[in-house]
């Protein structure tokens, strides 16, 4: 089995970083920054799912393979949000109907 | 030619011509690649067919030249063809300012129409030639389709919103219309005709219909009916926008963004008030989403419209 | 999906192409699964730009401290579940089965808080469909938030079932021995899983309870 | 013919007998058999449909069904058809079949999980057909809101369950051939060793995993919106109808390529062997085969360029339609390069492959007609549009799923189908496909809509040519159930490689053992290797 065994030590310190992101995302967003607030809770949560991924899922000693998968879900996902908003962010320019 | 087998619609329009003359481009292409395609397929078929069973040619890996010309010229003509489509799409979605405006209605399964003027139709739409005509248009129920073939115009008709498309016919007669969006049991049955005329004739025949009620007066008396005067009129208790004169012109919203006060906006503003608040007002106004009728909101618009002027005191164009 | 033989399935040459060929398996399942919520994700992402008001209104109404307390939770079964991994890949059959109980319970204990969560809905009668109320401002466009909210959480809810689910298989298989350190590979897939449901609730989590908090 | 075939004494289908054998089965090659009887099945009630529709409008009056049966009928056709016959067909049974003999792998990497992709595709489309036969579903194939979520009184819900079901299949069938191909290769199996037909279902696999999940949770929505009554796509709450639209065609759009990439993948096949030839510009088709299921991401939105979308996502969807047609054109131009020099034999599978050429070019290029924003409003929902997509899904998909059944028949079932009928049923079904669908082009330029019950009158003569060609084409579909059945049981000995061609699956005896091989083949070198070796020249 060619499998990397991860020391438990990271486990415990990956559960203690997302237990303080969670607090701090929490916190932000109580303050309010605006627009910031959605790109901060964002960037946290992406950050949280990054150390989920990385460690708990083992991406970080995975095959490149399981990196493209993984990836490609992702992206995916961003591509179907990105193309919608095309459409909807653009509507009110030049449109049939001025939604 | 059969006279009952047509091959080729009617062009009734001047988008028509344009989307014609690109059709024609688009044939030409076509018939072009295919026939090149059936000619060397037949011609290699009958050239290099199997002469022994041993028979072992020699193998050919491909060629790069090859293969990049055959990316590089389909390349150059969907561009064209991308070019010239969008630029067509893009004028049938601007249409002319001075374009005579109609009001349709689409629900199961007939089409209404409204004249600026007050005449109402039923599946017929009366326009004269040789004039911009846009149109204004909104679902009742589910999503339909307003689609005259001679004018090469279609446009779904959605529920929750106005969406234009316009026309400029080009020659007198009856043009059929269909709905094209499949819309419920009697879908095949939800067709009409547009009905072109000379200008003199379509002021004639504005004269002989008899409006009931020209919508400006139908929406003055709704505006009473239905309490918006409680609060949009100049005396009134509530404080409230007034309405004279805001047709067309951008309105501050809350939000700090400016909308411009349309067929949409207005639409809106009476079915979903809550969503585009106007600077320095309360989200105070109920939803009248389901107790007007789209015909009633017509109405109601055009009497906003009508009621032109410089905005008084209280007015949302100016603060 | 993965044998429990000692020889690898008849189709492989050896376990560690079984193995690859079980995690590549979830990988794409996980990716299909992205893609499922992902339809949810724009559905909000669209209806949040068109209503920004009414989810904002909407989401004032969501238990942040209880949300929070979940998420912890959730944290937490995530990190039990990695311990059951690594309990699996050290041959420690005991800790298998105690890690995967600890997940479970941390699953059930999530579950039990968003039942709560629920009830408080419909109390309030924040549960949309024909016997939704709202009296401030945005009232059907809230109605459209709340749907989001019980449709993008009962899913979520619903993931977690079927996962706790798979970990009473798992830890019923470890309890009889059917794991090692060569051939673990049903408690390492059904991990990747777990921890999926995990990262959906962390993007879950500040869209719909934080978002407009301020 | 060979006249020294032989068949083996032991194969996959006499290893072992029984109900239970088939039932349970974890072989590929067997599973590929149940999805060819469920399959055919469903081709045939889907078709039924269509010849009620087809008979419907030989008249311009409504007078042969109700508009309410009429309306079922179309969905139900459109419903089978897609989900239930088209997308599945040649992945599940060639597919299913070969993947891993071409490969040179034992079985694909989860049997049980193939043979429960099985179990969900019957259920699934048993369910959906009990329920739109026995009670009806009257939205299209589409399920476009409102209509289908508040005012069809139709079966919605029950045929979505059905559809969902089916989607777990589909799913399932995606990340098994993933997997399979990317970790069970044969020694020497490279990237680009591998055949055509593979690269060309790894593609659509990828569509598989990535697409289906989208329309699996659009079309519950409309289900949950139907039965709790909650809004989601509600214009009455601020929903957008168009919405749906977007998730819908997110996959539904992409699912054509699933229609038609595996059988890209088939022809390549069939050309190169009926002309002795390697194909030409191997790495340019398998290359195409990838971007066209990328770039087919992108292009869903010219599906709704009259649904009030923004005049420019429209811009920028058509800009995409326009791209994807350059992989498309690059393999046609391919295939037919690929005969030049060859050695071109005309038995039935190659005219099934000049068949697809001919008419998906012709599908492709109306597809054109359909990327270009302006001629698009024109002939949108026209007949226009039904013209090119059965060009491209019967012209193109089913030619090449029949021209790869009959290919690989021989190895299937270790004997030859009567080569004559398979020509003449080649011939009426190239004849009828034509008369059916090229007069729907001229309908739809005219503007006839399309789920039309009745319609004008000065419509009729180029309708009844397409119920007469249906006619032609019915029949030229019966013809090889009945001679394919026939040749099972009498058709002559096979031998391992009637055709002698090139590829795995021909190395090892026909039909194949359990096991596919005796012993794990080594690849020592391209695929398509035919002619004499080391004088291959470059033009």
């Amino acid at each position: 089995m060619t499998q990397h065994v991860v020391p438990r030590q990271v486990y415990y310190r990956v559960f203690a970083a997302l237990l303080a992101l969670t607090l701090l995302t929490v916190g932000a967003a109580h303050v309010d920054l605006g627009p910031l607030n959605i790109a901060l809770a964002l960037g946290i949560a992406i950050c949280k799912a990054l150390l989920v991924m990385l460690f708990f899922m083992h991406l970080r000693y995975s095959t490149h393979l399981t990196w493209i998968v993984a990836a490609a879900g992702v992206i995916w996902l961003g591509h179907l949000i990105l193309f919608s908003m095309i459409d909807y962010l653009t509507r009110s320019w030049l449109a049939f109907s001025s939604w | 030619m059969w006279s009952n087998l047509p091959l080729f619609p009617e062009q009734a329009s001047t988008h028509a011509a344009r989307v014609d003359e690109l059709y024609a481009f688009l044939v030409g292409v076509s018939v072009f690649f295919a026939s090149l395609i059936f000619l060397l397929l037949l011609y290699f078929a009958i050239k290099y067919r199997r002469r022994s069973e041993d028979e072992q040619p020699h193998p050919v890996y491909g060629s790069i030249p090859l293969e990049v010309t055959w990316m590089a010229i389909p390349f150059v003509l969907v561009m064209i063809m991308f070019l010239w489509g969008a630029s067509l799409y893009i004028a049938l979605a601007s249409p002319p300012a001075d374009a005579l405006e109609i009001h349709v209605v689409g629900k199961q399964w007939m089409w209404y129409f409204q004249h600026p003027e007050g005449q109402r139709e039923i599946n017929e739409l009366h326009v004269p030639v040789g004039r911009p005509v846009k149109l204004t248009m909104v679902s009742q129920d589910v999503i339909h389709d307003l689609y005259v073939p001679a004018f090469r115009i279609k446009m779904d008709v959605v529920p929750p919103k106005y969406t234009t498309t316009w026309f400029e016919a080009t020659k007198t007669g009856t043009f059929q219309l269909f709905c094209i969006e499949y819309c419920g049991v009697a879908h095949a049955g939800m067709v009409g005709r547009v009905v072109v005329m000379k200008p003199t004739e379509y002021e004639r025949w504005l004269q002989l219909g008899t409006p009931e009620e020209a919508p400006v007066v139908a929406g003055a008396r709704l505006f009473q009916s239905l309490g918006c005067s409680g609060c949009h009129a100049a005396n009134a208790a509530v404080r409230a926008p007034l309405l004279a004169g805001i047709y067309g012109k951008p309105v501050p919203l809350a939000t700090g963004q400016v909308i411009i006060a349309d067929d949409s906006y207005i639409r809106d503003s009476i079915l979903l008030p809550q969503r585009h608040i106007v600077a320095g007002y309360h989200p105070v106004m109920p939803p009248y989403q389901g107790r007007v009728s789209e015909e009633e909101i017509l109405q109601l618009i055009a009497y906003i419209k009508s009621l032109g002027g410089e905005p008084l005191g209280r007015g949302m164009t100016q603060r | 999906m993965s044998e429990t033989r000692a020889a690898p399935a008849h189709q492989f040459d050896d376990f560690e192409q079984q193995y690859e060929a079980a995690s590549l398996g979830m990988w794409a399942f996980l990716a299909t699964e992205i893609l499922f919520f992902g339809g949810l994700f724009l559905g909000y992402t669209v209806y949040r730009t068109l209503y920004p008001a009414a989810f904002t209104e909407g989401s004032h109404h969501l238990d942040i401290v209880l949300g929070s307390i979940n998420t912890a939770v959730l944290i937490g079964s995530s990190l039990t579940m990695a311990l059951a991994v690594h309990s699996a890949q050290v041959g420690r059959r005991q800790a298998i089965v105690g890690f995967l109980a600890l997940t479970m319970l941390l699953g059930l204990v999530f579950l039990s808080i968003k039942t709560v969560e629920y009830g408080h809905k419909f109390d309030e009668a924040l549960v949309p469909g024909a016997h939704f109320v709202y009296d401030g401002p945005f009232a059907p466009q809230v109605q459209l938030f709340f749907s989001f909210y019980f449709i993008m959480t009962g899913l979520h809810a619903l993931h977690m079932v079927v996962g706790i689910g798979i970990m009473a298989v798992l830890a019923w298989l470890a309890w009889r021995g059917k794991f090692s350190p060569t051939y673990h590979t049903p408690v390492e897939i059904s991990g990747l899983y777990w921890h999926f449901v995990d990262v959906v609730w962390i993007f879950l989590f500040p869209l719909l309870y934080l978002l407009g908090r301020h | 013919m060979n006249a020294t075939a032989t068949t083996p004494r032991v194969h996959y289908l006499n290893a072992n007998y029984g109900i239970a054998s088939w039932l349970l089965t974890t072989d590929h090659k067997r599973i590929a058999l149940l999805y060819l009887a469920t399959i055919t099945l469903l081709f045939f009630i889907g078709g039924a449909a269509a010849v009620l529709i087809r008979l419907e409008l030989i008249t311009p009056a409504g007078d042969l069904v109700h508009s309410e049966t009429y309306n079922r009928l179309f969905t139900l056709h459109g419903i089978i058809m897609i989900f239930f016959f088209l997308i599945p067909s040649i992945p599940t049974v060639l597919g299913n079949f070969l993947v891993p003999m071409m490969i040179g792998a034992r079985d694909l990497a989860f049997p049980r999980l193939n043979l429960a992709s099985w179990y969900l595709f019957t259920a699934g489309s048993v369910f959906a057909l009990v329920v739109m036969v026995a009670g009806g579903v009257d939205t299209g194939w589409t399920f476009y809101t409102p209509y289908s979520t508040h005012y069809s009184n139709s079966h919605v819900v029950l045929t979505i369950v059905g559809i969902f079901i089916n989607g777990f299949s589909s799913i399932l069938t995606g990340i098994n051939f993933i997997v399979t191909i990317h970790t069970m290769r044969a020694p020497g199996m490279t990237w680009f060793r591998l055949p055509l037909f593979i690269w060309a279902h790894y593609a659509t696999s990828v569509i598989f995993i990535l697409g289906t999940p989208v329309v699996a949770i659009a079309l519950s929505l409309v289900a949950i919106e139907r039965v709790f009554r909650v809004g989601i796509f509600d214009p009455a709450l601020g929903g957008d109808p168009v919405l749906f639209q977007h998730l819908f065609w997110f996959y539904s759009h992409p699912a054509v390529y699933i229609m038609i990439l595996p059988a890209m993948g088939v022809i390549s096949e069939v050309i190169t062997c009926f002309s002795r030839k390697r194909i030409f510009g191997y790495t340019a088709i398998a290359l195409a085969s990838i971007s066209i299921a990328v770039i087919g991401f992108f292009v869903w939105g010219h599906h709704m360029v009259v649904s009030s979308q923004s005049v420019y996502a429209s811009m920028v969807f058509s800009f995409m339609s326009m791209l994807v047609a350059i992989p498309s054109a690059v393999k046609v131009f391919n295939w037919t390069a690929t005969l030049y020099k060859g050695s071109v034999a005309y038995q039935a599978p190659m005219l099934y492959a000049f068949g697809f050429i001919g008419l998906f070019t012709i599908g492709g290029l109306t597809g054109l007609f359909l990327a270009s924003l302006a001629v698009d409003v024109h002939v949108h929902h026209t007949y226009f549009v039904i013209a090119h997509f059965h060009y491209i899904m019967v012209g193109g998909a089913v030619m090449a799923y029949l021209g790869g059944i009959h290919f690989w028949f021989p190895k299937i079932t270790g004997r030859l189908y009567p080569e004559g009928w398979a020509k003449f049923a080649a011939l009426v079904i190239f004849v009828g496909f034509n008369l059916t669908f090229f007069p729907q082009f001229l309908l739809g330029y005219l503007g006839m809509p399309r789920r039309y019950h009745f319609y004008p009158e000065e419509w009729q003569v180029l309708n009844v040519m397409s119920s007469a060609g249906a006619s032609i084409l019915g029949v030229g579909y019966v013809l090889p159930l009945i001679y394919l059945v026939w040749a099972m049981r009498y058709g002559a000995a096979a031998g391992p490689n009637p055709w002698r061609a090139a590829g795995l699956e021909w190395q090892t005896s026909s039909p194949p053992p359990t096991d596919n091989f005796e012993r794990t083949p080594v690849v020592p070198e391209e695929a398509y290797a035919y002619g004499p070796k080391e004088e291959a020249e470059v033009v």
